[in-house]
Order: structure tokens, then sequence, then C-alpha cells
């Protein structure tokens, strides 16, 4: 049956005004991996990236990420035909929990010079680089939904959201886009 | 909207990322299902409420996810300080104490109000 | 110098002022058109135009002008608008600019604002005194709704509320930085140039279109060797080079809140005449600073005598913006009264700028020699140690009395403006906010910051600077920098407050202080003398300082006669408390982006457009829209829920029950944890099986339900209901990391991960079967969970039935849920498939007796109250709920428990929430002994059917109960819950 | 007592008001009384009122620690209904609206009760469904509240939003008629002056800083800033404080206090003719007479004595009144402010008898004590004197945080499904 297609909840949108553009992410693998202090190491070995311990910090190797999300906590993601899916299933032996959540999460770039204005309409943290830098990544809010924000490059951001909240996670920054012009 | 440092992202984070979880270090008792009706309201509904410092719960629940305590004085809501689920109550320094502590709205010390017979001669 | 005849008002003063007149600028008001120039306020404008007369007050309707140049006006309110959506009331002239096609409209006033009507209040005005409406409009008791109450409504409010929804938006900047410093004046300034310099990110603030706060109002003063003004101008403009430094204009730092949190408004359109409608009409910055510098100034007091409130009566400052700013003339034969340095050299320039000055009266019997002098040069007359007592002029002032203070020499002197200072009020709004105390100055009358509770630090007007050295001192301090070099000419030292002249004992008294709210001295005195002890109580019995401009102006005034009247010092009763916001703000601009479809999220399942497609009518659950029913052409919601829930158990229904909350719980202490948040038993379920749970709260009471199925040995596959997704979660989450942190299990939300399709009926077997892999189906009994494929696609399919049908839950990665529904559907249509809704599946579950938390349970329903006894581990020695469930009034009788209720005329359906009685004919108030929780016409069994909760429901099996309604009792009989197939026959189809 | 009408005012006139007298004395503290209140909010204000009144105790103190109607008397959003669900709330809140409607009558002070209407709005199916439980109940119990459809809602409140492309459409709502709201100031002040009149003595400026007790646990009166006052019985009506005066007499609550804020707009001309609360969005509205909207918004989310609140609450309320009142949109917020609301885990108060012999407690009103004030004092009034609660605040105990019996409204309007 291989006319069941996927579809991915923001499909085709698109967005641009001065200084941003909005695009969504293409569809990627995502596991929720849980483990405790002791399990980190062994964990990090079996899956091929050490699991970034320091809190809002991500790891990118061999294009797959790890973001910490919390002291037990990451989001490891991968494009498809990165087979991240078959690394996982390698610690069914290993004290942890690592739940697909692919599907659970679609995801957004924000990109260019006015990304930052248009992010901190609804997200609350300081996204500086100094306090938020390349690599950041961080769970948090935008306006009425929760996030994950990963900073990719000074001016370009992903931001992960669940799919039922993406409509409005891509309508509230299309309308800070609008306004972030100062 | 507070700031709260969070113990386990070791940062200052805005409340609206929290969910305040009430208050800290009632533990559940270990035989609860022996314990009398009394002792369960004194668990589940008796509150310290206090005007001053207080032990209370937050949950980090926009970020990452973790319960940690929380020490701030509910007269000035500033933070003393914060700690990770688990550990024990902690001891306050005096400093620390009175770095929370809100300073007197009052402009000049405290006067009693004068009698009306008073206030009559005034005029 | 000379008054010009420009095009843009006969009041402009040649080569004064900072305007570019090269353009002029049209607008109306009252309807009447009238030039201005660009960046003129409209009172500026009108000023130039020779208008005064503003609007008329709150309370009196008396005729009000101008009285000052900025946010602190409580008089020039007025209604500006671009076009009839776009009308905003109450808006300061003082602020509003003035923009191309602009219509500005006094308030107030009916017909006309130069004849009021309701100017017959100011006749009365000796008959209501404050707080007059509590003594009286009490007898006829009906009276007050019918008759007193519309009359005083009517007679109150300023402006009219706008009728239409507004069509602007508005937007929201969260920002952080090392300094916010709030006020762009010379301290301001200086302070963000010196943070700035230094490499701190620095925010500078100022609510004026234009830095420079009281150095707009001054041509003399120098700053590092240039005029004030240039040195204002290179300032900002190096400011807004540097990277580390964001300049806000017409923004106003309104509110401080905890943790140097400051929230500014900024006004980006609403000086343009034709605004990018991409822009944003107003932003509003929450701002979290490392340090707050307050640099907002200080305000000049008016003076309290009879007739201060005329037209043309204005602040002495003001009248020095109007023409050093703006160049506009603001009379030609101008009255000085003041108490302050300040007001002498806005006389000299007014007099140097072709308004002559007739007169300066200075409360003071000492005025510094140089001011003297120099009045001398300029030939004006001064009275010092006298007063005004009394002015004349009904639409505009045309003379003030002035007499000696001891009363002698009274003399009445022809003017067409009078320009007052009683000094100046630093402005610690923002500071008081954070929560700051104060302390009082006595030998300036006035209160100053003290100490601190937040990371600020207050310079210049605000702090008490009463020159510009002492203004750049306080920014170099504040900023640990040199302070820049000045040359000025003015002082702010002299000061009078509290102290009413003229009629001050009559009835008739006309001494304002609140001058929008009509507060008098008088009122003040009564408010004391009836026992108002409190300056708390003064203000809310006068109402003084609570109109629009917040008492700016009146504060000190109303605090001082309190006071005396009281034999108290000022400091030992205190200020009132500031409260955010410093001045007015837009609620749109609070709300920003929130409205519209950002107003809530709206949550949609991967098959939502299918139903639309289909002709689905949604509803609200939560922030899900979740398909209620699907209407075929012609029919209501009844005739659709009837087919749609015959189909179902006459063959088979298709359901999109993705919104239901899935917790997947991991780890070898999986089960452990299960046992703990679940009334039931677990450790027995085996793999590839389901169990349907009770989740309570520790007091016992129903928390949520849901099936959970067993993957492995240590993985779950938890559902909830589709509200209680997150709190279950965070309910989980609170046991495991604060009661439990040790246990090895984690909990992950799935509930996006996987759209679910029921498919339930008699044929669900039959529809699903070709796309099923890896999962023998004759291996699957009820409640039961397999992996596998479905239509290629990885499946958890749970055999599961909320309808009492067979059926399934296929389970597919989120992203698929669409296309593997249309397969089903497609094959399925043949066979008699038809989608249901959220009503059809509350029918059928109903049918069955099956419960929906928060319908047929509401916080205060146990498990046995809703016959689900069974699903307590009855070996268990520990769950959350356990002990709770065991206290006295949980365990007694007489609880209100779930049962059937059929009604005996089968055709009724009863209303939910209908109140159930023993007898209906007892009086009221009756003795309710329950309700109806859920009620519905079942097509399946030809009836309607019930459930309902009711005290010993299960002892009054086949009793008859009443349900009365408005009009008349419906009889009742009590029944079993399930109505349809009670042996459960149709499960194992 | 000065009796207030409009012949006296007009009488007052010809002499510039030279006449009036206090409203209420400012005595100092008596060493000992009959009963002490601590609070001289509306509800203590009312319970000595009526310990005046009906049971004959004069000598009464009311013990302030600022000034009277201070609290959340003078910082709430003065809606008044009685349209609850048990048979407990609808008992006291229906009492309390029966003496709301001739308060200004009795106290000869014009509270301005405005028996305007207050419609409580549905926005979905449950809601609706809450909606109709409550009115069967009230009907039942004597209480008037009706279903209005979605036009009859807008007819009431003609600037009401009933577009159908709401993100929550208003599917109807639940008017109760004889609500409304009143002047709060009036209430606390009309209470005083009339308590005082009768010789109850209003001490401002006085806080509790200990109960006394004998050594059988009996009270004795209290410790204040202004030195001890005896008394065998002590009433404390103290709302956000309640925790911290029990505790001083060794007892332990089931209440937590939360910031509650509230604000209003510039005024206008009448623009909003009844009260609009929706508890799916958060909205709370009416007008004043003064012609400011007043509207309440939520509770923070932590315990706090502050009176102060964060920014994020009021934007949340606003979100919902511009969704509900799009014109609002460009009214302006005048004036914020915050309460301290004691909560109980059922959300119901507390009017009763405590363990500690001679001292009774009123608390727990939460977001809604403010409707109540005139019944609420009454029954507490009666407890205090008789020693034994009215039959009306006969189920607001202590106890029923043991025994489990909640009077729990909250959960009765449980988020569904």
């Amino acid at each position: 049956m291989d006319d069941v297609l996927q579809i991915e909840p923001l499909a085709g949108r698109r967005f641009a005004a001065t200084g941003i553009a909005l695009e969504p992410a293409p569809f990627c693998e995502r596991f929720s991996l849980r483990a405790g202090p002791e399990e980190v190491a062994e964990v990090g070995k079996e899956i091929g990236i050490a699991l970034p311990v320091k809190p809002k910090s991500s790891k990118t190797l061999k294009k797959i990420s790890a973001l910490w999300l919390g002291p037990d906590e990451w989001l490891i993601m991968a494009a498809p035909e990165t087979g991240l899916s078959a690394k996982m299933s390698k610690l069914d032996g290993t004290l942890c929990s690592a739940v697909d959540v692919s599907h659970r999460n679609t995801a957004i770039y924000v990109e260019g010079p006015n990304a930052l204005a248009v992010l901190n309409a609804g997200c609350p943290q300081n996204l500086s680089l100094t306090a938020f830098p390349k690599g950041a990544c961080s769970r948090t809010i935008i306006g009425k939904s929760e996030i994950i924000l990963l900073r990719e490059s000074p001016e370009r951001f992903r931001v992960e959201c669940w799919r039922s909240f993406s409509d409005y996670v891509w309508n509230f920054l299309v309308d800070a886009g609008k306004s972030a012009q100062i | 909207m507070l700031l709260i440092q969070c113990p386990y992202c070791q940062e200052d984070r805005p409340e609206i990322e929290f969910q305040g979880a009430g208050e800290a270090h009632i533990a559940r008792p270990a035989n609860i299902a022996d314990i009398s009706d009394a002792e369960f309201s004194e668990y589940f509904f008796i509150r310290d409420n206090t005007k001053g410092i207080v032990f209370e719960r937050w949950r980090h629940t926009h970020g990452c996810g973790r319960f940690f305590n929380a020490v701030r004085n509910s007269i000035s809501d500033k933070f003393i300080m914060t700690y990770k689920a688990g550990e024990p109550k902690p001891e306050l320094t005096e400093e620390q104490i009175k770095a929370a502590a809100p300073i007197s709205k009052k402009p000049a010390a405290d006067k009693p109000e004068p009698s009306p017979s008073k206030a009559e001669k005034a005029k | 110098m000379s008054i010009s005849s420009a095009s843009a008002g006969a009041n402009r003063i040649k080569n004064r002022g900072r305007l570019n007149r090269a353009r002029t600028i049209s607008f109306t008001w009252d309807g009447k058109s009238l030039n201005a120039y660009d960046g003129d306020t409209l009172a500026s404008a009108l000023l130039a135009n020779g208008i005064h007369l503003t609007g008329r007050s709150f309370k009196y309707h008396r005729p009000r002008g101008i009285l000052s140049a900025g946010p602190e006006e409580p008089n020039a309110i007025v209604d500006i608008a671009r076009d009839t959506a776009r009308r905003q009331p109450n808006v300061r002239a003082t602020v509003q600019e003035v923009f191309d096609g602009m219509q500005a409209n006094s308030q107030n006033r009916f017909p006309a604002l130069i004849f009021d009507v309701g100017a017959v209040n100011d006749f009365f005005g000796p008959f209501i005194p404050a707080g007059f409406y509590y003594k009286t409009f009490m007898w006829p008791a009906s009276f007050w709704k019918h008759v007193y109450e519309p009359f005083i409504r009517r007679a109150a409010g300023l402006g009219t509320a706008p009728t239409e929804a507004d069509p602007d938006t508005y937007a929201n900047r969260y920002a952080h930085c090392d300094v916010l410093v709030a006020g762009g004046g010379p301290a301001g300034i200086a302070a963000a140039l010196a943070a700035a310099r230094k490499g701190k990110s620095v925010i500078l603030c100022d609510e004026n279109a234009d830095f420079g706060g009281h150095l707009r109002a001054d041509i003399h003063a120098q700053i590092d060797g240039q005029p004030a003004m240039d040195w204002v101008a290179s300032a900002v403009a190096e400011l807004r080079s540097l990277d580390n430094a964001t300049v806000l204009n017409r923004t106003t730092a309104f509110g401080y809140y905890t943790a140097n949190m400051v929230a500014l408004a900024e006004r980006v359109t609403d000086h343009i005449a034709d605004p990018d409608p991409e822009l944003p009409r107003e932003r509003l910055w929450q701002v979290r600073a490392g340090t707050v510098l307050i640099a907002t100034g200080a305000i000049e007091r008016h003076l309290v005598f009879h007739g201060n409130d005329r037209p043309a009566v204005m602040l002495a400052s003001a009248a020095q913006m109007f023409a050093n700013h703006f160049g506009v003339s603001i009379g030609k034969r101008v009255g000085v009264y003041t108490a302050c340095d300040s007001a002498w050299q806005a006389a000299f320039d007014l007099h140097e700028a072709g308004s002559p000055i007739a007169l300066i009266v200075d409360t003071r019997s000492e005025v510094p020699s140089q001011l003297l002098a120099k009045a001398n040069d300029l030939g004006i007359a001064v009275k010092p140690g006298h007063k005004v007592t009394a002015t004349s002029g009904r639409l505009r002032i045309s003379s003030m009395t002035v007499e000696a203070e001891n009363g002698h020499g009274k003399e009445k002197t022809p003017i067409d403006a009078l320009i007052v200072s009683g000094g100046w009020t630093p402005s610690v709004h923002l500071f008081s906010q954070s929560r700051g105390r104060l302390k009082f100055d006595a030998d300036n009358g006035r209160f100053l910051p003290d100490e601190v509770a937040e990371n600020c630090i207050c310079i210049g007007g605000c702090n008490g600077a009463m020159t510009l050295a002492d203004a750049l001192d306080d920014a170099a301090n504040a900023t640990g920098s040199k302070p820049a070099n000045c040359e000025e000419t003015g002082s702010m030292v002299g000061y009078q407050i509290g102290t009413s002249n003229g009629k001050t004992d009559s009835a008739f008294d006309k001494s304002f202080i609140d001058f929008q709210n009509d507060v008098t001295a008088k009122d003040i005195r009564l408010a004391v003398r009836e026992g108002m002890l409190s300056i708390e109580h003064v203000k809310r019995y006068t109402t003084t300082g609570m109109a629009t401009d917040q008492g700016k102006m009146s504060n000190m005034h109303g605090l001082a006669i309190a006071a005396t009247e009281l034999g108290r010092e000022i400091p030992d009763i205190g200020l009132t408390t500031f409260r955010a916001p410093y001045t007015p703000v837009t609620f749109g601009t609070i709300i920003n982006h929130a409205k519209g479809k950002l107003f809530d999220v709206t949550r949609t399942t991967p098959i939502h457009s299918w139903a639309q497609e289909h002709g689905a009518v949604f509803e609200d659950v939560g922030n899900w829209k979740r398909t209620w029913y699907f209407p075929k052409p012609g029919e209501d919601m009844q005739a659709a829920v009837n087919r749609e829930c015959a189909a179902t158990r006459n063959a088979a229904g298709i359901f999109d029950a993705s919104t239901l909350g899935k917790i997947e719980v991991v780890g070898p202490d999986a089960v452990k944890f299960m046992e703990l948040m679940y009334t039931n038993p677990w450790q027995k379920l085996a793999v590839g099986r389901c169990r349907y749970g009770i989740m309570l709260r520790e007091d016992g009471f129903i928390y949520d339900d849901g099936v959970v199925g067993r993957l492995a040995e240590d993985r779950f596959h938890v559902t909830t209901t589709t509200g209680g997704a997150p709190r279950v979660l965070n309910h989980m989450e609170d046991y495991l990391q604060t009661e439990f942190p040790d246990w090895k299990v984690w909990l992950t939300s799935t509930s996006e991960q996987w759209a679910v399709i029921a498919v339930q009926g008699p044929k669900a077997r039959e529809i699903i079967e070709p796309f099923v892999e890896d999962i023998d189906l004759d291996d699957m009994p009820h409640m039961s969970i397999r992996e596998g494929r479905f239509c290629g696609v990885r499946t958890r399919l749970m055999r599961v039935s909320f309808t009492g049908e067979l059926g399934f839950e296929i389970n597919v990665p989120a992203n698929y849920g669409r296309s593997v529904w249309e397969k089903i559907w497609e094959r399925g249509e043949p066979l008699g498939l038809t989608p249901y809704g959220t009503e059809a599946m509350h029918v059928l579950r109903a049918e069955k007796g099956f419960i929906i938390v928060g319908q047929d349970t509401d916080g205060t329903v146990t498990p046995d109250d809703a016959n689900l006894s069974w699903a307590i581990g009855k070996k268990k020695t520990d769950f959350v709920g356990i002990r709770g469930l065991k206290r006295i009034d949980l365990v007694a009788e007489g609880r209100r428990q779930l049962v059937g209720l059929k009604t005996l005329d089968p055709r009724e359906v009863l209303e939910e929430g209908a109140q159930i009685v023993e007898d209906p004919h007892q009086p009221i108030p009756m003795k309710m002994i329950g309700f109806v929780t859920s009620s519905y016409w079942s097509e399946n069994c030809g009836r309607s059917i019930a459930l309902a909760l009711i005290e010993n429901g299960r002892a009054q099996m086949g009793e008859k109960l009443h349900v009365p309604m408005a009009n008349g009792a419906i009889a009742v009989e009590v029944c079993e819950t399930v109505f349809i197939d009670p042996d459960g026959s149709k499960l194992n189809g | 007592m000065r009796k207030f009408s409009g012949f006296a005012l007009a009488r007052e006139t010809m002499r510039a008001h030279k006449g009036w007298d206090r409203q209420w004395d400012n005595p100092e503290p008596r060493a000992k009384y009959e009963v002490i209140i601590i609070g001289a909010g509306g509800h203590g204000l009312a319970t000595a009122y009526y310990l005046a009144k009906v049971h004959g105790i004069t000598d009464v103190a009311v013990l302030e620690k600022g000034w009277l109607g201070g609290g959340n008397t003078g910082r709430n959003t003065t809606i008044i209904r009685s349209n609850y669900l048990y048979d407990e709330s609808a008992g006291i809140y229906d009492h309390a609206i029966k003496l709301w409607e001739t308060l200004s009558q009795e106290l000869n002070y014009n509270v301005m009760f405005s028996q305007r209407g207050v419609m409580m709005l549905a926005h979905n199916v449950h809601d609706a469904q809450v909606a109709q439980r409550h009115i069967h109940a009230n009907r039942l119990n004597g209480v008037d509240n009706e279903w209005l459809d979605r036009d009859a809602a807008k007819a009431y409140c003609p600037p009401l939003n009933i577009s159908s492309s709401l993100r929550y459409p208003v599917m109807g709502a639940a008017l109760q008629r004889r609500g409304g709201v009143a002047r709060h100031d009036a209430v606390a002040w009309g209470y005083a002056r009339a308590a005082s009149a009768m010789g109850v003595h209003i001490i401002q400026n006085c806080e509790v800083t200990g109960i006394n007790q004998d050594s059988n646990g009996q009270v004795t009166g209290v410790e204040t800033t202004r030195g001890s006052i005896g008394a065998s019985k002590v009433g404390i009506v103290a709302a956000g404080h309640t925790s911290v005066l029990m505790e001083m007499a060794g007892v332990r609550m089931p209440l937590e206090s939360f910031p509650l804020q509230a604000l209003v707009s510039e005024p206008v001309k009448p623009c909003f003719p009844c009260v609009v609360m929706s508890n799916t969005v958060h909205a709370y509205i009416s007008q004043s007479d003064k012609g400011e909207l007043v509207i309440g918004a939520g509770t923070d989310q932590y315990t706090s004595y502050s009176q102060t609140g964060g920014m994020h609450i009021i934007s949340h309320t606003l979100e919902a009144i511009c969704e509900m009142f799009p014109m609002f949109s460009r009214m302006k917020m005048l004036r914020s402010w915050g309460g301290i609301v004691d909560v109980t885990p059922d959300r119901s108060p507390i009017i009763a008898k405590t363990p500690v012999k001679g001292l009774y407690v009123n608390c727990g009103w939460g977001t809604g004590g403010f409707k109540a004030t005139p019944g609420s004092g009454h029954v507490f009034a009666h407890t205090i004197a008789k020693d034994e609660p009215h039959k009306i605040n006969a189920g607001y105990t202590l106890e029923r945080f043991t025994t489990g019996r909640l009077i729990d409204e909250a959960a009765a309007a449980a988020v569904a499904h």
C-alpha cells in the first residue's frame, strides 16, 4: 500500500516579510529519550552520539542531533535516511526510555535578521547571542504554545512544536513577522 | 511575572514557563492507607500559608519538566533560593532572609491615630 | 518678536519653536477644519488657532481648557478618530500628535462645547458635594433602578466607547537589557549614553515624540558647550547608531512589575496620516532589565484658588513649552501666579515671545533677587507675598483678583491667560510601583525616593534634582561616569501645596484640587469632617486622584489639605498607592497578538480536513475541535445522530478518536507505577492485553479514566480523556518525581504521535481485515493490543469498544492518519460504514452505561458512586486515593449513585442537568435527590434513555421519581444503566 | 445617627455642608469588650452590625490593621448573584441577595445595589449542560436563573459578540436578573456608620498580634499594636490573612492565599448594561455608575500577600474581554490592583466555630466574597451570639475537610472530557 501518503501539518506554507522568512522543516525522525545519570554514557554510545549534559545545549554528529531538554531528557532528531530508528532500537536492553515521537512534533525554520524580534514577540526568554548562542536549545513558550527552540545560527532558529499546535505557532510567527519591523 | 531560577536549567526563567505546585515538604505518608481521617486532612488540606518565608514547589513545565522547591518571601515575592526536589529543607542565613524581606511602605515610623479630640484641637 | 499670521494658526510666534513649518497639516476640531504643523500636538495646534476651551468637566460640566503640555493633562481629554472604527475616546490633547485628516472632537457635552446643558450641574454644585449620592436616592427603593441610577450613569462618564470592532493590530516584544532608562530628559539621555558607551545593552524610552524632557521648553540651557537640545539630538543619534542600544520614543514606561520587569507601551502609528497597514498601532514591550534607571522627571502642580479652572489657566511650564517648542502663544495679556522660581523664567520667555506679562504674583514674600531684577528689566509688574483669590471669564479667563497675604490691597487685573505654578512633584510613580519606599522632603513639600525594593536607581527630577546640573550629576553617579558640563538659567525651587485661596468656606467655592473629577478643597475638608481619616478614604469618598490623569497634579494638594484638616503631618498620612499603569494603556496593546485566531490555540486532528470536506459540524472540547456529527443535506442534528447510531449498531461506524490523551509508560518499574496511579491491579495484565483504568485524586474522587494496553513487561500504552491529557501527565510526573524519584520509569506524551481511528460495529472486522499485516486478528480478543502494520504503516491496533459493538481502535503515526482513514472509508462505505461524531459516540456509550468523566462524574463522585467498585484492586495496599476513599462522608449512606432513568413517556427526552425529586408537589425549596447527567434519544432503543446520579440510587431500582420542569414534572423510573445488550454478546461479534 | 436624605442634603447646602457629623466614631479601644471582630471589611462590619441590631450585643469592637474597607471589600469587582448549584450555596447567597435588596434603606446609606442582571455565558456543550444543571437546581431552590439563547443573550447585552466565527462562540447564557453590582466602599461605610451609631467601636490602625487564651483554652482577648484588649468571644473575618491570625490561636487552616487582580478602564458614557461572566474564557465585566468598565482578572498561581500580581494575568482576562466585546479593544486600562484572597480546597467558605472555645472564623470566600457580605455577616453574628451556627451556615464547617463532606461548586462545573 505504497499510496498511503504522509501529510505534514504545515505542508505547503511559506511566509516572508522584511527581515524574516518562515518555512516548514522537512519531516524527520524524532525520539524522546529518557535516561538517568548512570546510563547517559552507555545510551550515548549505543546511538553513536555523546548526549549533551549541559543545560540548554545540543550536539549534532553525523546528521543526528541531540537536544538537552532536561536532566534526564533529550530530543534526538535525524532525517529519515539517517536510519535513526534502527539505532534507537539498539537501546532495547538498556535502562532507558526511547519513544518515537516523529509524528508528534513538526518544525518551522525562522530565519532572517528579524528572527529574534519575531520570536521574542511571544517567547519570554532572553534570546541574545550571549544568553542563547548558536546550538542553544530549550523548551519554552511562544504565545500560548509550548515549543522547543534550537538556534542553528545567529539568524536561524528551528521551532519544534506539537503538530496540533503548529497552525497556531505558524500564525503567531506570521503575525509577529508582519509587525516586527521597528 | 516572576523570574525563577530553575535548579536544573541553572538559569533564571520567566514565570510563564512554570507551574506553581503548592506548599513543599509535605511528604505523602508511607502508610497512607492506615492513617486517620484527621491525619489525612492534615496531609491533604491543611497548609501553612505563611505570610513571610514560604517553601513551595514549582514545576518547570515548559522547560526541563522538573519539579523543584523554592524559598520565597510571600510579602515581597522575592526568591531566596531554589533547590532540587528531594533535597532537604534548607537552613536560611540571616542575610538571605533579610535580602528577601519587604521594605516598609510607610515613609515614617508608625504613629497611633490621634484621638478625635486631638484632631479637633488641631483645627 | 511678534505673532505671525502663519497658515497653521494665528497664534504662531515668529522664529520660535522647533517645528518644521514647511508643511501644514489639516485636521478637524468639532467638525471645523483647522491647520497645524508637523510635530504639533492637538493641544498646541488648538492653541495656535486660539482655542483654549477643549472640554467639560466630569461632574459639574464646567468649561475647561488646556492645562498642561504633557501626560498629566486632566482637562483636554478628547475623542480622536481616523475613521468610524478607528475612534478613540479620552485622548489627552497634549499628547496626541496631529496628523492629516485627524478628526478631533470634544467630549462630555451636549449639545455643544460652548453650550452644554449638563452645566446645570454647576449651578447645583452646592447640593452635590463629595459623596452626596451615598446620602440620597434611597426612597422609594424602586426608583434607584429606574430613575436615579440611569440618571447618574448618563451624567457620568467622559467620552463614548467605540462601537465597532477594532480593526487595528498590536504587537508584543519581550526584551532583556542590562540597563533600562525610563525617561529621555537630560538625566535619562546622559545615563543611557554613558551606559551604552560602556558596552552595556541599553533601552532608552520616552513618552514624547521628541527626546529632551523639559529641555524642550528651554531655550537657554547649554550642555557640553552647545544648546541643550543640540546636545540631546547628537546624544540620541549616537545611541541610535549603537548596536547595544535601543531607542524608543513615543514609548511610555507604564508599569514596574516584580523582578525588574517593566512594561512599556510604544505608540507606533497614531501620529501617522497613512500608516502601513502591516504596522501595529501600538507595541507592548515587556522588558526584563538588570538595572532600571528611573528618569521620569517631575510634574508641575497648579495652585488652588477660587476659579482656578477657567480655560486659559495653564501650568507655567506648559505655556513655556508651547512657546519655545511649538512656537505657540497662549495669550496677549498673561497673568502669572506662582510659588516657584521656574514660572518666572517661563514668564520672561513668554514676555519676550510676544505675550506680555500683566503681572507676576508670587505666594512667597521673598523671591530671589535676580528674578525680581530680570522682571524689572523687562518692565513686568510683580507682587510677591500675594495670592490670587478669584478669577472671572466664562469660556476663557478674563481677569484675576489679587490680594496680599493679609487680605489687603484687593485688586482685579484683566488678563486673557493665567500661568500658574505650585512647584514640582517628582514623578515617583514607577519607583513607587516597584515597591520602593518614599521619604518626605519637608523643605520642598514633596516625596522623594528612599529605599529601593528592586534593582533601580532614580535620577534627575524624579530624584529631586532641581537644576539641570543636579540631574546630570545624578546620571553620572548612576552610571559611574563623568557628568556633562552645563549652563542653565532655571531652577525648580519654591512650592506651595494644600493652601486654598478664595471662598474656601463657601458652598460656592470652586477651588479645584482635581480638575477632571471636579474635586474642590471643600470636598476634601468635608470628607475629613465626616470621619474619613485615612487618605485612602478621602480619595475614595471624594474621588480625588481617581480620574484618567490619576491625580498627577492633584495628589499633593489633596494630601496637604487633608493633613491640615486632620491636624497631622503629611508623612503621617502617607500617599495613596501608585498603581500601574502610569498613564492609561489600550486593552489592545496589553493583549497584542492574542486576538482573532491567535486568541487561543485551535487544535485539530490529522483527520480534521476530511471531516470538514464531509460536512462535519464541530464542537469545542478544550482547545480541540472535535467532529460533533456529520449531517447529510437536509438533516438536523438529531436526524444525523440517529442515523449514525443506527448505522454503527447495524453495520459499522468510523470515528476519529485522535484527541484521546496517550502516555507511554516505560521502564522496569512501569507496572509498579501503574499500580500506584490507577485503582486497578496491573501486575497480572498480560502483555498484549488491555484494561479499563480508573485514576483518582488523593481525595478519592474520580479524576480520569481510559484504556491501558500492555505492550511489553516494561511498557504501557495509557490513554486518557481528551481534556485530561495534560493534567494527568502532570499528576503522574508529580508522584514520580517527588514521591518516588528512584523508580525506573519514564513517561512520554504520545497523544499526537498517533492518529486514532475507531471502527466499531458488526462489520468492523470485515472492513479492516484486508489492511492488517503481522497481526492475527483471530488471536485478538476483546481488550487486546497488538503492534504490526496497517495499510503498510506501523500500527498499534487495539480491540476495544466504547460502543458495546465489536470494535477496533487503529493507531497509526499521525502524518498517515488521513490517508489510512481514507483507505478504510473507501473500503467500508459500500459495506455501510458511516462516520460518526462525538454526539453519536455519547449516545452509543450511554446505551451501554459507560460513563464520561466530567459529564457523569463531576469531581465529587467516587468509583463506587459510579458503579465502578469492581475496578479497584481489592488486594492493593496502596494507590492514589486509597485513603481519601475511606473518609466518613465517602462511605456514608445516602450517596448519590449512578443509575439509569426511563421516562414513563418513552418519547420524552429529559434535559441534562435536570433535578430529580421524590415529591414534585412539595413546596420550594424542594428536596433534590439527584440530577440527570446524560440524556438522549436512543434510536436503537426506540426511546429516550438517561443516566442520573441519585441518592441511594441502586436501592431504588424500579422506583418512580420526578423531574420537575418549569412547566410541570416528568415522571421517570429508575433502571439499570445498561440499555442495550446487557450480557455483552455483541462485543464478540 | 443623623439621617441621610435629599432633604438633609438640601438643608446642609444652606450652610455649606458644615453640619455633617463623622459617619463613624474613632474611639480609643476599651480594655474589654463582649465580642471582638478582627477585620473591618464588609463582612466584619456587617457581623458587628447584626450583632448589635439582631442580637442586641453592642459591646463590640471591630479591629482593623489598616483602614476600614481597605482589603478585598474595596478591591473587588462587586458582582452579586446567588445562582449557585448546591443547597448550601444557594442558601447563603440568596439570603444575602434578599438582604441586599433592602440594604440601602436599612442602613440609611445608598449602597447603590443595582439589579441589572448577571449573565453567565456558555460557550460549548459542556458549559450549557452545567448552566442547565444550575438553572434547574436554582428553580427548585427558589433562586431566579434562566436560560437565554444566543440571540436573547445579545438582546440583553448588546455589545456581546455572538459571531459564530469566534474561537469559542456564545451558545447561550444563564441570566440571573436579580443579580447585579453594588458600590463596594459604600457597603463598608454604611455598615460602619450604622454599627457605630449603635455603639460598636471601630478601631482602625490596630493590628492584632496575638490571641490570648486561658489555661482551658478559652479565648480571653487579643494583643494588638494598641495594647491588650479583652473579650471572651473573638471572630476572625480577615479575608487573606486568616491563616496568619488562626496560627496565633494554634489552629492550622485549610487555606491558601492568592493574589487576585482587577482593573478598570477609563470612564465612558453608559455602554454596558449588565454584568457578564464567562468561566470558560475567563471574563468578568460590568460598568460602574462612574462609567468605568470594571473587569476582574484571575488569581496568580502562587500564594502571596503582596497585593500585586503579574501583568500576564491581566492580559489573559483582557484577551477574553476583547474577544467577547471587540469594540473595547481601544478602551484603556486606567488602574489595576491586587487583593489577597484566601481559598479553601472546595472553594467554599468556612463560617464556623473553631476548636478554640470562643474563637469563630469566617473565611475562605476566595474570589467571590463581596456578594455574600450581608448574608455572611448576618449568619456569622448568629454563630457568635448563639455559639452555634445558623441553619444557613451549618454546612460551612471546618470539619468538612476531615469528613469529606465538601461543598465543591468548582468541581461540579468540572472541565469535561
